[in-house]
C-alpha cells in the first residue's frame, strides 16, 4: 500500500457537510490523509460522485442461520449463480450468497462496513468462520442476548450490574460487537412452543415481561458505555396491528440517556421497523402505519431506526424470532428450518415469495420505502433489507433508485396487479419526496458509521478516517433521468478503495483487500457471583464445556478490538 | 421442418455435458457452427464436432428445427435441455436429464434414458421407448416447483420418484415402477400402467395418480371413498377411489378439504 | 510430571464429548491415560501413540510394494494428478477439521473437482430431505435440558455413539428434567431388538423398510383419521399408544439414523419424519435431528455451504459456478458411472466403507489416500500422505451432530514433520498455482495483519 | 432343511466394530467384529447349520464367506445383520436410487453353508478386489 488520490470527483460527505464541491480525496496507507506526494497512484474521478465507504448496520450474512439458509436452498443457486470472476473465488447463490460472493458483492457496491445483525453465542466460532471466509469487508456481530438464561434471571431481580458483567463477559467470550435483542422474551417462550406477543406477556418460567427484558437491556448498556445501542428486533414482527407494540417498545427509552465515548447520541436501535409498522387486524385490512411510527421516531433523539425494504424478490427469510418463522411457514406451507439454543436463542429460516402481484407484498414494499421518505432525520434512518429477509442486500442500490424517484415508485407500484388496493392501504402515492445523494450518503455512512460507534473511523472523508473511498458513476450536477442509471451506477462501483487498498475496478474485484472483524472488549470489575453462575450453568446445563466456548483469537486472525474500562 | 443430423463417432472418455444440443441453441446457425459448440467434458472444454459428425441445417427458429441423433448418447447429459420448441430424436439410449427444465416442443427416445428425465419440464412432451431411471418429471432438489406442465410417456419402466413435488402435466409409465409416486404432489397427473411396489402419493397433498397394475403397499394415508368407472389413456375400467394423504395438510374450498385423488384398477 | 488436560474433545462420534481428560507424558507426545471417554475414544487416543503408525509419505511401486517419500514429493504427484485429471473426486472428510475443510476448498476449486464427504454415504439423504422439508431441530441441551419423550427411529447410539444418551438424551438431569431418566419416556422403532431398544419404554419392531408408511400412519392418527389394523408389522393400539405418548410429551425429540437413511425411499423416510415432526408442533414443541456419525462429519456441510451453497457432492468442474446433484454429482454414482478419472481419500476409509464394486471403479485411476493411520484405502492407493490427528495432534473447529462448532484442542504433539491436512492442502495448492503459472487467491492478506488495535477515543 | 434361505440383509454399526475399527482395520479384532453374520437360531435350523458356523452371503453385487452368529442384539427370523465394513460390503448393492447414498440396508441375499471355505482377511479382500493382493500379504 502506497499512495493514492481519487481526482475531481463531486464529493458527498454529509459528516463534513460537503455536498458535491469538486475536491480530490488523498489517501496514504489505510488512512485519508490532506495530502500525498506527486508520485501517489492518481484515480480519474471526473464527472463521478465519491463517497466513503457504506456501513451496513444490519444484515445477516455470517453464521448458523445464515447457513442453514444455504444448505436448505439449492435451488437459490439453481442459474442463480454468476459466473466466477476469474481468478477469484466461486460465486454461489442469489438471496442466500455464499461467503466469496458476500464479500465481492458488498465490495462492488462500495462497503466497507457490515454488521452481522444476530450472533447466537453458542455458535459464535460458527460466525468468526465465515466472517474471515468473507473477502474485504470489515464485519462485527452482534450476540442475542434477549432470551439467555443469564439475562433473564439477573433482570428478573433488577441486577444491572450483575447484567453487564455477564453481557462483558459474552461479549468478550464471542468476540461480539453489541447487544442484540430478537423478539425479548418471545424467542424463551418458544423453547416450549409458545410466544409473547406484547410488551407485557409474562415470559414462561421466568416470570419477566419483554417490556422489563428491553429496559433492563438498555440500562446494562448504557452502564457498560458500548460503542453501539441496544439493537432490537421487538415482538410481534410481521403481524397486522403491531405498530402499536412497535410504539409502546419505543417509549421505554424515553427520558434514557446515552452514556459513551463513542459520540453515539441514540439509546436505541430499532431494527428493520418495516415489518413493525403494521395497522389493522388480519391481513385483508393490512395496511401501513409507516407514518405514525416516523412522526413518533421524528419526535425523538435517541431512537435510530433502519428500514427493512421489501425488495419484491424471491427471498429467504431467518431470524432468531422462532416463533415468527414457524407462523410464517403455517401461512405458506414451504420447507421450515429451527433451531432453539440451549439457554441462549433460536433461529429459523423459511423461504418466501414477495410476489408484487400480491397485495400483502405491495403494501409491504411501500411501507419500508414511507418510513424512509418520511424520516426527518436521514442521519438516523439507515438503509437496510434485513437482509435476506426483506430482500437480498445486493438490492440496496434499488431502494436508493426507488428513495431518489418517484418516477421509479410510480413505475414499480404501476406494474402490480394490486396497484390500486396497494395505494388505498398506503400513502406511497401521494408521498413526492425525493431523497438526495446527501442523504443517501446519511442513511448509508455518515449515520450508520455514528449509529454504530464507529464515527471515528467509517462514515467520512476527513483526514485521518479509515481510507475508504467509492467511486460511483453518477453526475452530481446532471443527474439521469432514467432511474436505472442510479441503481446500476451503485450497484456496480467505477472504483472502490476498501483501507487503502484498491478492491474493485470498474465493477470488478481487483484485490482481496484486507479484511479485520471488529469487537468490543469491555473491562468490568471482577464479580464473583457472575464467575459462579457462569461455573454452574455450565456444568449442570450447557453441554458444552466453558474452556472450549470462548472463541478462539486464531478464529478472528485480523481483529479490531475497541477496549472500554467501565468505572464501577 | 428443417433437419440438423448428429452422429456420433467418438465416445467420450467421461461423459459430455451437453446444454446446448437443443433446436434453441442449433437454430440459425451452420452445421459448421454447431460443430463449433461448446461442450464440457469434466472441466475440459470441447467443441460437439470433437464427438458429433453434424450435417444438414436447421431452421430459422428452434420451432423449425429437427434434430436428428442417428447413435447412442448413453454418455450425453442434458439432451434438450430448457428447449422451448422444435424436436430432438435420439436412435438409442441417452443419459440424465433429458428435457429437463424444457418448456415446449418434442424429445423421442428410443431406448433408455437415465435418471432426472423431464425434471422440471414446463411444457412439451418426451416420449422414451425405453426404461427411465429415477425422479422422471420431479423437481430439482428443494424446490418445491416440480413438473408444471407437459407430458412424459415411458414406454417401459422407471424407478423411484416420480412426479415428486409435481405441479401440473402428465406422467405416463406403461409398465411398472418402483416406489415413492407424486410425493408431495400439488396437482398434476401420474398414471402407471404396470404395477408399483408402494409409496404411493406420500405426502400428497392435491393431483391425480391412476395405477392399472397393484399396489404391493398401500399407504396406511390413503382411504378409499368410492369404485368409480374410468377412462385414462385409452383405457376404460373400474378403479377403486381412493383419497389422500390423509396424513399431509390440505387446501380448503367452500369449506371442504380437497385432497388428492389415487384411482386403483378394481380387480 | 505426566500432566492431565480436561476438556478434550473426542475425535470420534457425532456426540462429539468435550468433557475428556487426558493424561500426557512429560514430553508431551504420548497420551498416558483418559477419562470419561467411551470405549472407542479410549482408543483412538492411545492409537496416536502407535509406533507402527507411518510417518512420511508413501508411494505404491509398480511390483506392488510401497516406498517412503518425502512430502514435497507427495504433493508434487497430488498437484499434478488433481490438475491432469478431468474430473477428479475429493471424498471424505469424517475425521477432519473444519480447517481442512476450508483448505480443500481452495484445492478442489482449483483442481474443477466434485468435493464430497462422508455423508453421501451416510446421512446424504437427510440433506436431501432437508432441501425439501427443512428441519426443526434444536441443540442437544435443548433434549437434556427439556425433552420428556425421546425417539429413536432406526438409530442405535449404545453401539453408535456411545455416551449419547448419558450425555444427552435419556438419562442427564437437566433444567428442566432434573428427574433424569425416570421423567423419560423413550420409543424405540428398529426392526432388531438393540441395545438402545432394550432401554425403551416402547419398542416399535417395525418391518425392516418400512418406515416410510409407519410415519405415514403417525400423521395420519395425528390429523385424527383411522389407519389400517397394522401398518408396517405394527399394530393400530401400538401405533395410537405410542402417537399419544408424543402428543402429550411437553417436548418431543425424534432421533433418527442409518434405519431411515441406508434403506428403500432414503430421504422420504427423513422427510416425513420431518413432516411427522412439524405436525407434533401444532400439538406440542418437538424437534428431530439426524445421529451424525462422525465427530466433525457436520462440518464439511457448513464449511462446503458458506463457501460453495452446497453441503456435499459439490461438483466445481464447471469452474464457473458449484453443481450438486446426489444421484448424479455424489461420490458412489461417480464411480460406478466411471464419470471420474482421480480420487483423493481424505480423512476416511473408502476402501472399506465404500460397497467394493465402487472401489475397483475408483482403482482403475490415480488413487491417493490422505489420512493419519493405515486403512483399506492406503492398502491400495498410489500414493499414502498421513497426516497429523485432529483433536489429538491437531487442534480446529469441528461440529457436533447439532451442529454446534466445538474447538478441539490439541494434547499431544504430532510426529516430528508430519503435516496437519491444511498444510498439506495449502501446500497442494500452491504447487498447483505454480504448475499453472497463477497467483495464488487467499482470503486474509496473508504477512499484512493490523493485529489488535484500541479505539482512541 | 435347506441348502439355501434368502433373507433380508441390514448392516449397520456395533460397538465392537467401532472400537476395533480403531484399533486398527488389519487387527486381529477386527477381523473377529466384522467377519460375521447375525441370524435368527430358527434361520440357522432351517438352514441345517449350528452358530459359527461359515457361510457365504451372496447378493446382487457379490459373494462373501463371514461366520454365522446368533444375535448379539435380537433379530427377527427372516432378517439378518453384518455389521458394517469390508465383509458388508462384498455384498452391499451399490445402486443408490440417485440419492447418493448405497443400498447398505433391505436387500436380498442368499446364505448357504460354507463349512469348509476360509474367510479372507480385509486386507486380502479389498487388495484382492482390485489385483493388488499377494499371498501372504505384502
Amino acid at each position: 500500500m502506497a499512495e493514492i488520490i481519487i481526482k475531481n470527483g463531486f464529493v458527498v460527505d454529509p459528516a463534513r457537510k460537503i455536498n458535491g464541491d469538486v475536491m480530490d480525496i488523498a489517501i496514504k496507507d489505510d488512512k485519508i490523509v490532506e495530502k500525498v506526494g506527486s508520485g501517489a497512484k492518481e484515480i480519474d474521478a471526473r464527472g463521478k460522485v465519491v463517497m466513503t465507504g457504506g456501513v451496513d448496520i444490519h444484515a445477516h450474512v455470517a453464521g448458523p442461520k445464515v447457513n442453514v439458509g444455504r444448505l436448505m436452498r439449492p435451488e437459490d443457486k439453481l442459474f442463480k449463480s454468476p459466473n466466477a470472476q476469474a481468478p477469484y473465488r466461486i460465486e454461489s447463490g442469489f438471496s442466500i450468497p455464499s461467503t466469496f460472493k458476500t464479500g465481492y458483492d458488498y465490495a462492488r457496491m462500495g462497503y466497507a462496513f457490515v454488521m452481522e445483525a444476530a450472533m447466537p453465542p453458542l455458535h459464535s466460532p460458527h460466525v468468526h468462520e465465515e466472517i474471515h471466509d468473507t473477502p474485504i469487508i470489515d464485519q462485527g456481530a452482534l450476540p442475542v442476548f434477549a432470551n439467555n438464561w443469564f439475562v433473564l434471571e439477573y433482570l428478573k431481580n433488577r441486577e444491572i450490574e450483575n447484567s453487564a458483567a455477564y453481557t462483558a463477559w459474552l461479549l468478550a467470550a464471542t468476540k461480539g460487537y453489541g447487544v442484540k435483542l430478537v423478539n425479548p422474551g418471545g424467542t424463551a417462550a418458544w423453547a416450549w412452543g409458545l410466544n409473547c406477543l406484547t410488551l407485557n406477556d409474562p415470559v414462561p418460567f421466568f416470570d419477566i415481561t419483554p417490556a422489563e427484558i428491553i429496559s433492563g437491556l438498555m440500562q446494562t448498556n448504557e452502564y457498560l458505555g458500548l460503542p453501539h445501542s441496544i439493537h432490537i428486533h421487538q415482538n410481534s414482527l410481521g403481524t397486522p396491528g403491531n405498530y402499536e407494540i412497535t410504539l409502546d417498545s419505543f417509549r421505554l427509552a424515553e427520558g434514557v440517556k446515552a452514556n459513551n465515548k463513542f459520540s453515539r447520541d441514540s439509546v436505541m436501535h430499532s431494527t428493520h421497523v418495516q415489518f413493525h409498522s403494521y395497522g389493522g387486524d388480519s391481513w385483508r385490512n393490512f395496511e401501513s402505519k409507516a407514518k405514525e411510527v416516523m412522526d413518533y421516531i421524528n419526535g425523538q433523539k435517541n431512537i435510530t431506526v433502519d428500514l427493512g425494504c421489501v425488495t419484491l424478490d424471491e427471498t429467504t427469510t431467518m431470524t432468531a424470532d422462532g416463533p415468527f418463522e414457524h407462523h410464517l411457514n403455517q401461512l405458506n406451507h414451504l420447507k421450515w428450518a429451527n433451531t432453539d439454543v440451549e439457554l441462549e436463542t433460536a433461529a429459523g429460516v423459511v423461504p418466501y415469495v414477495y410476489d408484487k402481484d400480491i397485495k400483502v407484498c405491495g403494501i409491504q414494499w411501500a411501507i419500508g420505502l414511507e418510513l424512509g421518505l418520511y424520516a426527518k432525520d436521514p442521519m438516523r434512518t439507515f438503509i437496510t433489507t434485513d437482509h435476506p429477509n426483506a430482500g437480498p442486500f445486493i438490492r440496496y442500490p434499488r431502494i436508493i433508485k426507488w428513495l431518489m424517484s418517484k418516477k421509479a415508485r410510480e413505475e414499480t407500484l404501476e406494474s402490480m396487479k394490486y396497484t390500486d388496493k396497494v395505494i388505498d392501504a398506503t400513502n406511497i402515492h401521494s408521498l413526492d419526496t425525493e431523497r438526495t445523494l446527501y442523504e443517501i450518503a446519511q442513511m448509508t455512512r455518515a449515520g450508520p458509521a455514528k449509529a454504530l460507534g464507529l464515527s471515528h473511523i467509517f462514515g467520512s472523508l476527513a483526514p485521518g478516517m479509515e481510507a475508504n473511498v467509492v467511486v460511483y458513476d453518477l453526475n452530481f450536477n446532471d443527474m439521469p433521468d432514467d432511474p436505472e442509471q442510479i441503481e446500476r451506477a451503485f450497484l456496480r462501483s467505477s472504483n472502490f478503495i476498501k483501507s487503502g487498498d484498491i478492491v474493485v475496478k470498474d465493477g470488478d474485484i481487483v484485490s482481496h483487500g484486507n479484511k479485520r472483524t471488529f469487537w468490543v472488549n469491555a473491562r468490568v470489575k471482577e464479580n464473583p457471583q457472575v464467575i459462579r453462575d457462569i461455573h454452574e450453568k455450565f456444568l449442570k446445563e450447557y453441554t458444552v464445556g466453558l474452556g472450549n466456548y470462548s472463541v478462539w483469537d486464531c478464529l478472528a486472525p485480523n481483529p479490531y478490538v475497541i477496549d472500554i474500562d467501565v468505572e464501577a | 421442418m428443417a433437419l440438423v443430423t448428429l452422429k456420433p463417432y467418438k465416445e467420450p472418455e467421461l461423459y459430455l455435458e451437453c446444454n446446448n444440443i437443443s433446436p434453441d441453441a442449433f437454430a440459425g446457425k451452420t452445421a459448421a457452427e454447431i460443430s463449433e459448440l461448446e461442450v464440457r467434458e469434466g472441466k475440459t472444454r470441447v467443441r460437439l464436432g470433437d464427438y458429433f459428425e453434424v450435417s444438414g441445417k436447421p431452421g430459422d427458429t428452434a420451432e423449425q428445427t429437427e434434430i436428428h441423433i442417428a447413435g447412442d448418447c448413453s454418455r450425453i447429459k442434458y439432451l434438450g435441455t430448457k428447449m422451448t420448441a422444435g424436436s430432438i430424436k435420439v436412435d438409442g439410449n441417452a443419459d440424465m436429464y433429458v428435457g429437463g427444465w424444457m418448456k415446449g416442443g418434442k424429445i423421442h427416445v428410443t431406448g433408455n434414458v437415465h435418471s432426472f428425465c423431464g425434471i422440471a419440464m414446463e411444457g412439451g412432451e418426451i416420449t422414451v421407448d425405453g426404461n427411465a431411471e429415477n425422479y422422471v418429471g420431479s423437481a430439482y432438489r428443494g424446490d418445491w416447483r416440480g413438473m408444471r406442465g407437459g407430458t412424459i410417456r415411458i414406454r417401459g419402466n422407471a424407478g423411484n420418484d416420480i412426479g415428486t413435488f409435481m405441479l401440473g402435466g402428465t406422467i405416463i409409465i406403461e409398465k411398472n415402477a418402483f416406489i415413492h409416486v407424486s410425493t408431495h404432489a400439488e396437482g398434476g397427473c401420474v398414471v402407471i400402467k404396470g404395477d408399483v411396489e408402494g409409496r404411493v402419493g406420500g405426502q400428497m397433498v392435491k393431483g391425480d395418480i391412476y395405477v392399472l397394475g397393484k399396489i404391493q403397499y398401500m399407504l396406511p394415508g390413503f382411504k378409499k371413498i368410492a369404485t368409480v368407472e374410468k377412462e385414462i389413456d385409452g383405457v376404460s375400467a373400474r378403479f377403486n377411489h381412493y383419497i389422500g394423504d390423509l396424513g399431509e395438510r390440505h387446501p380448503r374450498s367452500k369449506g371442504k378439504e380437497i385432497y388428492a385423488n389415487l384411482f386403483v384398477m378394481a380387480s | 510430571m505426566p500432566k492431565w488436560i480436561t476438556q478434550v474433545g473426542c475425535p470420534y462420534c457425532g456426540s462429539s464429548c468435550d468433557d475428556l481428560e487426558v493424561l500426557v507424558s512429560d514430553d508431551g507426545k504420548k497420551v498416558l491415560e483418559t477419562r470419561n471417554a467411551c470405549v472407542i475414544g479410549n482408543e483412538i487416543f492411545h492409537h496416536a501413540s502407535n509406533p507402527n503408525r507411518p510417518t512420511r509419505p508413501r508411494m505404491r511401486q509398480e511390483d506392488g510394494t510401497v516406498k517412503e517419500i518425502t512430502y514435497d514429493e507427495a504433493i508434487d504427484y497430488t498437484a499434478k494428478a488433481l490438475l491432469k485429471a478431468k474430473k477428479p473426486l475429493i471424498y471424505g472428510f469424517g475425521s477432519t477439521n473444519c480447517e481442512g475443510m476450508s483448505a480443500v476448498g481452495r484445492v478442489a476449486e482449483k483442481a474443477g473437482a466434485v468435493l464430497d464427504n462422508c455423508a453421501s454415504i451416510c446421512h446424504g439423504p437427510s440433506f436431501l430431505a432437508i432441501f425439501d422439508n427443512g428441519y426443526p431441530s434444536c441443540t442437544l441441551g435443548e433434549v437434556k435440558n427439556r425433552a420428556d419423550v425421546v425417539l429413536f427411529w432406526g438409530c442405535n447410539p449404545m453401539h453408535a455413539h456411545p455416551r449419547h444418551t448419558s450425555r444427552y438424551s435419556i438419562f442427564p438431569r437437566g433444567f428442566f428434567t432434573t428427574k433424569g431418566n425416570m421423567q423419560r419416556t423413550i420409543i424405540c422403532v428398529d426392526p432388531r431388538e438393540t441395545d438402545t431398544a432394550k432401554l425403551a419404554d416402547i419398542h416399535l419392531m417395525i418391518d425392516q423398510g418400512h418406515d416410510y408408511e409407519l410415519f405415514d400412519a403417525f400423521r395420519t392418527v395425528l390429523r385424527g383419521h383411522d389407519i389400517p389394523d397394522v401398518v408396517a408389522g405394527i399394530k393400530k393400539e401400538q401405533i395410537l399408544e405410542a402417537a399419544g405418548k408424543m402428543k402429550n410429551g411437553r417436548f418431543v425429540m425424534i432421533f433418527y439414523g442409518m434405519g431411515c437413511c441406508h434403506t428403500d425411499g432414503r430421504n422420504h423416510n427423513v422427510d416425513i419424519a420431518i413432516s411427522t415432526t412439524r405436525d407434533l408442533n401444532s400439538h406440542t414443541k418437538a424437534s428431530i435431528m439426524a445421529m451424525r456419525g462422525h465427530y466433525n462429519i457436520a462440518g464439511p456441510g457448513q464449511v462446503w455451504s458458506w463457501q460453495f451453497g452446497f453441503p456435499y457432492c459439490v461438483d466445481l468442474s464447471r469452474g464457473t459456478h458449484a453443481h450438486m446433484n446426489p444421484g448424479e454429482t455424489s461420490s458412489i454414482d461417480l464411480a460406478m458411472r466411471d464419470e471420474v478419472d482421480c480420487f483423493v481419500n481424505v480423512g476416511t476409509d473408502a476402501g472399506a466403507h465404500f460397497p467394493i464394486e465402487a472401489v475397483r471403479h475408483l482403482k482403475k485411476h490415480p488413487f491417493i489416500t490422505v489420512d493419519p493411520n493405515i486403512c483399506m484405502a492406503s492398502e491400495i492407493s498410489d500414493l499414502h500422505i498421513p497426516v497429523r490427528i485432529v483433536g489429538v495432534e491437531e487442534p480446529g473447529v469441528v461440529y457436533r451432530m447439532d451442529n454446534v462448532p466445538i474447538q478441539f484442542k490439541k494434547v499431544v504433539d504430532g510426529p516430528d514433520g508430519v503435516l496437519s491436512d491444511e498444510e498439506l492442502f495449502d501446500r497442494v495448492y500452491e504447487r498447483m498455482c505454480e504448475l499453472t503459472e497463477t497467483e495464488p487467491i487467499w482470503i486474509l492478506n496473508r504477512g499484512h495483519a493490523h493485529g489488535s488495535s484500541t479505539a482512541e477515543q | 432343511m435347506k441348502e439355501k434361505i434368502v433373507l433380508n440383509m441390514i448392516t449397520q454399526r456395533a460397538i465392537e466394530e467401532g472400537q476395533a475399527m480403531e484399533k486398527g482395520k488389519t487387527t486381529p479384532e477386527y477381523f473377529k467384529a466384522c467377519s460375521i453374520v447375525e441370524m435368527n437360531p430358527e434361520d440357522m435350523k432351517k438352514l441345517g447349520i449350528w452358530r459359527n458356523t461359515n457361510v457365504r452371503v451372496t447378493s446382487e453385487a457379490g459373494s462373501v464367506i463371514v461366520k454365522a452368529i446368533e444375535p448379539t442384539q435380537y433379530v427377527p427370523p427372516g432378517l439378518a445383520h453384518i455389521r458394517q465394513g469390508v465383509w458388508a460390503n462384498q455384498v452391499v448393492p451399490p445402486r443408490t436410487q440417485s440419492t447418493g447414498t448405497p443400498q447398505y440396508s433391505g436387500f436380498p441375499v442368499t446364505i448357504e453353508p460354507a463349512i469348509d471355505e476360509r474367510i479372507k482377511t480385509a486386507l486380502e479382500l479389498v487388495q484382492g478386489a482390485v489385483g493388488l493382493w499377494k499371498e501372504g500379504g505384502n
